[in-house]
């Protein structure tokens, strides 16, 4: 699987760690609201389709990327970087190296 | 249907085969059963047969949205075994282990269930020091482990470097005797067969696309096949968890699902005899009785329903397999998949009531669900027919994470890719 | 007590730097590796919004014009320069005390700076088979078009992260972490046995 | 010359001898066989045994496809198990044996087996073994006595002990266009793509580029199809912009268009040259691949159709056409389409008599007609063979008449003297890769074989991969693949011109001859086609479960002979078309690969050593090292004569007697920098940041989201906005992903940065009575005493003209130091630290002290902040500041954390005066023969010096509250039983007073 950071370009899934559900969502840091905080801390969207996920170019740039990936065929559909703007162009048809 | 027996080969040899009939039969669905079970792998199975063998329950439906089998049950690296580090997880497991050690007889059905034992190896003073205090808490749940060390371990499998030269030189190893492998397929068909014997019907090629309900209550379940009634609906679908949950309208679970992928080798005369595992790494191995070397490492580490797995995970595996053998790097990988793994926030398995009224649930096996596949059943039937947990499930809830009573095994915390 | 001199920095790789050459040299050599050991290894970082004045801040200082864009870097004089992460650089330079050159102009408003003088190692492998060599241990693609003269990456070889700049046509420079350093020199000349190599 | 040896023809090298041994016997072939081809022309009939029934077994095939001739090749100790010979070029010295027989291949004991008979049908041992419910041999004891025989009697070939000196290689290689197949298609397509300036790999698993061209006899532009590949490759190899890759195996298609390949680089060479490796594995990340993998032809199903003798119509043809080796004298052809006709005519042409064509067919056109009176062979229409005849060697054959719509036999049997039967059950498409890539195949009636899904990837297909079975069609269809992944447009340039035998690509449905006596599907495992009836019968009728069931397509050829005659025989059984049975999904390999190349350059080298700046120091002075991830830390000191444990008492009691160095590099360590840096450490520590003094330290907890302790470790404020951050050694990157994750992902407000400086410092912790005076000898351009260096104070000096930052703060429950100087000095100041300590009598202590002084302070480490502990547990709770909220504060309280049954942190005393043991347990009532009700367990143990006692850190039920009562310790698995106390963890100077001073 190769992902396309915004930043680096088109590279191998080795250099990325994987952080989940991106839809998640954090309380506020001083919230009480135990179930809020365990939604965000246990519970995980899981779509067997496409899913916005997390991914750290952990080997690389080292950024945090908000990656739409099907879950069933792999595909890449957009990625961008978590912190917002940078968008990169949809490589769905056009993500090669 | 006949008892299979070598009386039973030798008579039908003389007949040329002929007689045979179907392992189980291939019926339609009817209208409505006392028990659903989704999922016709191995804990759907062994749910449905433990329903009608402890439980008198025979009105049973499993249904199967492929073949039978062919989840994960037909996807693993066979390995059994007790040897966890918490109580709640190894009196489970160990649960598994007793009725392993009876399943070919209970089931008559050879499932080839070998106790060669699984090694654990350790690399540093720490580890093994962190491997005896796993083995003394199975020895005080009365679990069989004992410490090997490095003369013993050179003795068990010649072919491994013990040498100390290595990156990571052997220093000695967790055993537990009773564990081994079992010939996997063969547990779906023995369970399958079972069940079948004892009226439960047995429904492939249905796929589940909804659920009935009446009020907030699940009343069956409606399939490429139809509408189908029941009282009781159980879920055993593992690494589908999410995506059939979501068809009852339950979004989020603490499940990710993700592809662990295993290997097997070409056929060798024997050179491994027992289930090994690595420390420093991932890596597993044992030998199949045709010779193959069966052997697997750590999840590819992210979502997927693909059961297609990437190549850095390959390169990894093989890496850490010649680091232990040496010898073996002229040997060939000849075949490789990917299963689905539903990976729960601590590592432990969920069986319970609900979380819908008429639901049942049993998911979150990670990559140990093939071992605890008759207990997983054993337990569900239980949990289904009482309408409340087995003292040996009672752990496994789903309110947990919520409570804060998580059951994790690694140390791992809410990050499923790493338990 | 009377003020000591600096002493040389030890390099890490000292037990296992052999000068001359070595593998498959018989038909020629076709990678040279060398430990460029600059006196200074910098990381400057730029909040967002603030990389332009930081990439003129470079300018000032070093004299380095980066050119735009992910992963934009130029080389010179013994100086050079690249983008390596969103608004982060690497700022090298074979003499030493170049933080302090910065020191007064990152201000807190514009963004950071990381004196990693120790704690990177710098190496150097050039020849008509730097590319060959470099494809057996980073999956990036070493083309010249792909990867322009100037320009730098971060990658990494399995548990060993890298920030790699082409420093020639046929030459890069590997900045790798300290600790590391030794191991992936002795994989590096390892891999350059084929093709035969000389250390400098 | 050999009998079987042609005098002209083929590309071997006849000028060229090369001698090998296969079992010890002395033979001779040419620069250019196989083994497989100089075997065949020495007359060798018997190449293997089968894995069930041990039955003799010849060459079926000439390629990969191989399931009968595996065999062992051998470098010295170093085994090469399960090769097909077909596969394996000879050089000078090679030495092959055969496999799986016992004692020779030629009598093989094994081959008893098969007086079993039809009690080992498919399946069999599910039934039985189970042995008696009850009794000695009850359980699984009966199965595994019976599987003890059953693992010697399987198996294949025999891996070998002795490690591989060879080295493997891993190579990343990108592309615009990936050619796989090098045959008329992949080079038209290779050559297409590189004209239009692609970059372009061509890789193909055979040693010479051809494909089919090699053998097929054709003529294309005028000359033989040979030399246009040849003159075809010679262009391309001209090209800067094109990778040629012979002997390479594309063998796997993963997501994003990531190929892999092995590529056999020394295989074929009697030695390798310097740094060359054995195996080359490819990384190809390619724009588009063409896919021009041909195709495979298959066997057809009939009794006795595993003789050795019997091989496939285009494999005999690629022996004589390529090797120059007929595959028998008198040769006949059964076929159920027109390829074997082509195949007749060029064996005639080789010299061989062709005694008959066995067609199953009615309607033979003319053309067949006459290309069968060219080969003046007899054509049997509407016939079929029903037996083969001869033992290890084919002798013989009986036809009779066959109606292939019924499939009914009829007439009498007629025998047919032959030495070789060539069949042939049409072609199906190699579609291996594409299906890898995710779609599944689809059937084609009119071909009888499957053909490749649509693209799910960018992949393009040409030639007989596409089930376009004519070189004129794969010309056509290659040039066209080639345009189109570089992007081209099409050409109306005239094609190359091909003059072929003509033939319909379309076979007789016809896959099995149903007669008396074993009819073999898959013959590496014996699986005959009454055992796919009798999978139907016991219900296993999907494809997976046929697979599975009988075990057939699971041998090394993967089903690549076997899967679609099975297929065929359990479609019939259901009455179903074929592809209401399905095909299965192929998954990688293509073909199998060596561990050793996937392992590649991590093969002897798995992990690289992290090594601190004074480990050549530690080495030199006689440091036994440990490894600790992937660092190495010195454990001891060791003088000569000293076990461990009194190396490291020696140390520790010399530590707090005096004075002690221990090197602490390996510490993580984070600069977090910015005008938030406070603010952030706030949120992430559980105690508070902001109000820390620059050039102060402070010691900080972190938990995870979840609540649980995560991390700790001390953090200096070196600046208003500037701090350096410490973590224990094994967590560093765990930390550093925590803090980029929160920073890039929850807080991108917060203007900070953080770095990893683990490796920009060397730091030596030096601490003892002593250690302030040590200090203050050589410590040039500040004070270190109380008032200008309190207790987690800061300086900045120097130290034999290095500059170095000394903070005052203890691990060891002694006046301590940490003094960090640039990694580039660390041996350095290390040096000169030890020579100022020489007066005081410093020793230098390695991890088992530094882990002794630990445990008698009570301090925590990895062993007890192990994923499973809170702050509670550890007695840590006066860290979570309730001022603010902090990373895993709101979850820390959850009812499973608070609950008074956890595990907590206690310290323990041996009252027997014996060591303890780390994962030791504890019990309140020892019962050594059934030992029950754990406590806890040891987390951490050691000869205390400053007690005089045995002792360790423990994690207990009840914790605190039992401090002062005696338990056991428990340790069945090291049989040491005995009473403890247990007591407070802080064993030393709790009060603290030495370290403060």
């Amino acid at each position: 699987m190769l992902i396309t950071c915004p930043y680096c370009g088109p590279r191998d899934v080795i250099e990325f760690t994987y952080q989940g559900d991106g839809n998640r969502e954090r309380p506020q840091p001083a919230s009480q609201d135990l179930d809020a905080w365990n939604a965000y801390v246990y519970d995980r969207l899981n779509p067997a389709g496409d899913h916005s996920e997390i991914w750290q170019h952990s080997g690389g740039c080292r950024a945090h990327l908000r990656v739409v990936r099907n879950t069933i065929t792999h595909e890449i559909l957009s990625t961008e970087f978590a912190r917002g703007g940078h968008k990169s162009a949809d490589n769905r048809a056009e993500d090669r190296p | 249907m006949a008892e299979y027996s070598a009386f039973s080969l030798l008579k039908n040899a003389l007949t040329g085969n002929k007689d045979w009939k179907p392992a189980w039969r291939k019926p339609d669905p009817k209208a409505s059963y006392d028990v659903i079970v989704i999922g016709g792998g191995g804990h759907g199975l062994s749910t449905a047969y433990y329903l009608a063998k402890e439980h008198g329950i025979t009105n049973v439906a499993v249904l199967e949205k492929g073949w039978l089998g062919s989840g994960n049950v037909g996807r693993n690296t066979t390995a059994v075994r007790s040897n966890y580090l918490l109580p709640q997880n190894t009196r489970f497991y160990e649960h598994s282990m007793k009725l392993w050690e009876n399943l070919s007889h209970d089931l008559n059905y050879n499932v080839m269930f070998s106790q060669r034992g699984c090694l654990n190896l350790a690399h540093t003073p720490a580890q093994l020091d962190d491997y005896a205090r796993r083995g003394n808490a199975m020895r005080h749940l009365g679990v069989d482990a004992e410490l090997m060390n490095v003369d013993q371990i050179k003795r068990l499998v010649p072919a491994l470097d013990v040498s100390g030269s290595a990156r990571f030189p052997v220093l000695g190893g967790l055993m537990q005797p009773r564990a081994g492998t079992a010939r996997h397929d063969a547990v779906a068909w023995g369970y399958a067969r079972g069940a079948d014997r004892r009226g439960v019907d047995i429904i492939e090629n249905c796929e589940v696309t909804g659920f009935l309900r009446d009020g907030g209550r699940i009343t069956g379940v409606t399939t490429t096949r139809g509408e189908i009634r029941a009282k009781k609906v159980a879920l055993a679908v593992a690494g589908s968890t999410g995506h059939v949950m979501q068809l009852a309208g339950i979004s989020h679970m603490p499940i990710e699902s993700h592809v662990l992928q295993a290997f097997v080798s070409e056929s060798l005369k024997p050179i491994v005899d027992t289930v090994l595992t690595f420390g420093m790494g991932h890596f597993y191995i044992s030998q199949s009785d045709k010779g193959g070397l069966v052997y697997g490492g750590d999840l590819d580490g992210y979502n997927s329903y693909a059961q297609r797995g990437s190549l850095p995970i390959v390169d990894e595996v093989m890496s850490e397999m010649l680091a232990l053998f040496p010898g073996l790097a002229r040997v060939r990988m000849l075949r490789s998949w990917g299963g689905l793994c539903d990976m729960t926030m601590d590592g432990s398995p969920i069986i319970t009531t609900g979380p819908l009224p008429g639901m049942y649930l049993n998911c979150g096996w990670c990559y140990g669900g093939f071992k605890a596949t008759p207990a997983s059943g054993w337990c569900f039937a239980h949990t289904i027919a009482k309408d409340e947990p087995h003292e040996f499930n009672a752990p496994f809830t789903l309110d947990r994470f919520y409570r804060g009573l998580i059951i994790d095994d690694k140390g791992q915390g809410a990050n499923p890719r790493l338990h | 007590m009377a003020e000591q001199p600096l002493p040389e920095r030890q390099s890490p790789l000292e037990p296992e730097y052999h000068p001359g050459s070595h593998g498959n040299f018989e038909h020629g050599v076709d990678v040279i590796l060398s430990e460029t050991r600059p006196g200074s290894i910098l990381q400057l970082a730029a909040w967002p919004g603030e990389e332009k004045r930081l990439i003129e801040i470079i300018r000032k200082v070093t004299g380095l014009a980066l050119p735009d864009g992910a992963g934009g870097g130029v080389s010179s004089g013994g100086r050079a320069a690249f983008g390596f992460a969103p608004g982060k650089f690497t700022v090298v330079d074979e003499a030493e005390g170049l933080a302090q050159a910065f020191a007064g102009s990152i201000t807190p408003a514009i963004g950071t700076l990381t004196d990693l003088s120790h704690g990177r190692t710098a190496i150097r492998i050039a020849g008509p088979k730097a590319e060959w060599v470099m494809a057996k241990f980073f999956a990036i693609d070493f083309a010249l078009p792909a990867f322009p003269l100037g320009a730098g990456r971060s990658t990494n070889h399995h548990d060993i992260f890298a920030q790699i700049q082409r420093s020639g046509a046929d030459q890069f420079d590997i900045y790798v972490f300290r600790s590391f350093a030794r191991s992936f020199w002795k994989a590096l000349c390892h891999a350059s046995e084929e093709v035969g190599y000389e250390v400098q | 010359m050999s009998p079987r040896r042609t005098e002209t023809g083929g590309r071997i090298d006849r000028l060229r001898t090369i001698r090998f041994t296969f079992d010890g016997a002395p033979y001779t072939g040419h620069a250019g066989d196989t083994l497989a081809s100089a075997l065949l022309a020495n007359g060798v009939t018997l190449f293997g045994r089968s894995f069930k029934y041990h039955r003799p077994r010849g060459l079926l095939a000439a390629g990969v496809e191989e399931p009968n001739a595996l065999v062992t090749v051998l470098r010295g100790e170093v085994r090469e198990p399960n090769i097909a010979a077909t596969m394996v070029e000879i050089y000078d010295g090679l030495v092959a044996v055969s496999q799986n027989r016992t004692p020779s291949l030629a009598w093989d004991i094994g081959a008893l087996n098969q007086l079993g008979g039809k009690i080992l049908s498919a399946g069999f041992y599910y039934k039985t073994f189970m042995g008696p419910v009850i009794g000695p041999l009850k359980g699984t004891r009966f199965w595994m006595f019976c599987e003890h025989f059953i693992r010697r009697a399987a198996g294949l070939g025999k891996a070998g002990t002795a490690p591989d000196p060879a080295r493997y290689e891993r190579m990343n290689a990108f592309c615009d266009v990936l050619v796989v197949g090098s045959g008329p298609a992949g080079l038209m397509a290779a050559k297409a793509a590189a004209d239009q300036g692609a970059r372009v790999i061509l890789a193909d698993l055979e040693a010479h580029f051809g494909g089919s061209a090699n053998w097929s006899g054709e003529t294309i532009d005028g000359m033989s199809a040979a030399d246009w590949a040849q003159r075809t490759v010679a262009q391309l190899g001209g090209n800067d912009n094109v990778r040629l890759l012979p002997r390479t195996t594309v063998w796997g298609y993963y997501d994003g268009n990531t190929l892999a390949a092995l590529e056999r680089v020394t295989d074929h060479k009697e030695v390798a040259a310097k740094g060359e490796p054995r195996q080359r594995y490819w990384a190809i990340r390619a724009g588009t691949v063409v896919l021009a993998t041909g195709s495979f032809e298959r066997p057809l199903v009939f009794p006795g159709n595993d003789r050795p003798g019997v091989m496939l119509a285009h494999a005999a043809e690629r022996y004589a056409n390529e090797y120059g080796v007929l595959s028998g004298q008198r040769i006949a052809l059964f076929t159920n389409n027109d390829s074997a006709y082509r195949s007749a005519v060029a064996l005639k042409k080789a010299g061989a008599a062709i005694v008959a064509i066995i067609d199953v067919r009615s309607d033979v056109s003319n053309e067949m007609r006459r290309l069968a009176s060219d080969a003046e062979a007899e054509l049997l229409a509407d016939h079929a063979v029903v037996a083969t005849e001869g033992g290890k060697a084919l002798t013989g054959l009986k036809v009779q008449r066959f109606d292939a719509m019924s499939g009914a036999l009829s007439g009498d049997e007629r025998s047919i003297h032959a030495d070789s039967l060539l069949i042939s059950g049409g072609w199906s498409p190699t579609i291996h890769l594409a299906s890898q890539a995710g779609a599944k195949a689809e059937w084609d009636p009119a071909r009888q074989a499957f053909l490749p899904p649509k693209p799910t990837h960018r992949w393009i297909g040409a030639g007989a991969f596409t089930g376009s079975f004519s070189t004129a069609e794969a010309i056509a269809e290659g040039r066209a693949a080639g345009l189109q992944a570089a992007g081209g447009a099409e050409s109306s340039a005239p094609l190359p011109v091909v003059e072929a035998a003509p033939g319909n690509p379309d076979p007789a449905p016809v896959f099995e001859i149903k007669a008396k006596g074993k009819s073999f599907v898959d013959f590496q495992h014996d699986v005959t086609a009454e055992d796919v009836r009798l999978a139907h019968r016991e219900g296993f009728v999907s494809v997976e479960h046929l697979k599975r069931y009988t075990t057939l397509g699971m041998a090394t050829d993967q089903g690549k002979n076997s899967n679609v005659p099975g297929l065929a025989i359990m479609a019939e059984a259901l009455g179903k078309p074929i592809p209401e049975v399905g095909t299965t999904r192929f998954r990688p390999p293509y073909t199998a690969v060596s561990i050793g190349s996937l392992a590649a350059e991590r093969f002897g080298d798995l992990k690289p050593e992290r090594l601190t700046p004074m480990h050549d120091w530690h080495l030199a002075n006689g440091a036994r090292m440990y490894s600790a991830g992937l660092w190495y830390r010195p454990m001891i000191y060791g003088l000569a004569g000293e076990t461990v444990e009194q190396a490291y008492v020696r140390e520790a009691r010399a530590t707090r007697e005096s004075a002690g160095i221990v090197d602490v590099s390996t510490l993580g360590k984070i600069a977090v920098q910015g005008p938030d840096a406070a603010e952030f450490l706030d949120r992430v520590y559980t105690n508070m940041f902001s109000t820390l003094a620059v050039g102060k330290a402070r010691y900080g907890l972190m938990l995870r989201e979840d609540g649980l302790a995560f991390d700790d470790g001390t953090t200096w404020r070196l600046g208003e906005q500037e701090f350096l951050m410490t973590t224990t050694t094994a967590n560093a990157g765990k930390v550093m992903q925590h803090l980029e994750y929160f920073l890039d992902v929850i807080w991108p407000e917060l203007k900070v940065t953080v770095t990893s400086v683990t490796d920009e410092w060397a730091g030596a912790a030096i601490g003892g009575p002593n250690a302030r005076a040590i200090l203050a000898s050589c410590v040039t351009g500040t004070a270190v005493d109380n008032a200008a260096l309190p207790f987690m104070g800061i300086v900045q000096g120097r130290i034999a003209g290095v500059p170095v930052m000394i903070c005052r703060l203890s691990f060891s429950g002694e006046m301590a130091f940490e003094v960090y100087s640039g990694a580039g000095y660390g041996t350095h100041v290390w040096e000169a630290l030890i020579e100022a300590g020489k007066p005081f009598g410093l020793v230098t202590y390695g991890l088992e002290a530094l882990g002794t002084m630990r445990i008698e302070k009570g301090h925590v480490t990895g062993a007890e902040i192990d994923g499973r502990t809170t702050a509670r547990d550890l007695h840590l709770d006066w860290m979570l500041s309730k001022k603010k909220p902090f990373i895993g504060s709101a979850m820390m309280d959850r009812e499973g954390l608070i609950a008074p049954d956890r595990l907590e942190l206690v310290g323990l005393i041996a009252l027997d005066n014996r060591p303890l043991n780390g994962g030791g347990h504890i019990v309140e009532e020892l019962d050594e023969a059934n030992p029950h009700d754990s406590l806890g367990h040891i987390t951490a143990c050691c000869y205390s010096p400053a007690l005089g006692k045995y002792i360790a850190l423990a994690l207990v039920k009840g914790g605190k509250a039992r401090h002062g009562t005696r338990a056991f310790v428990s340790d069945p698995l090291r049989n040491r039983f005995g009473p403890v106390e247990i007591v407070s963890n802080h064993f030393y100077d709790p009060d603290g007073s030495r370290m403060h001073g």
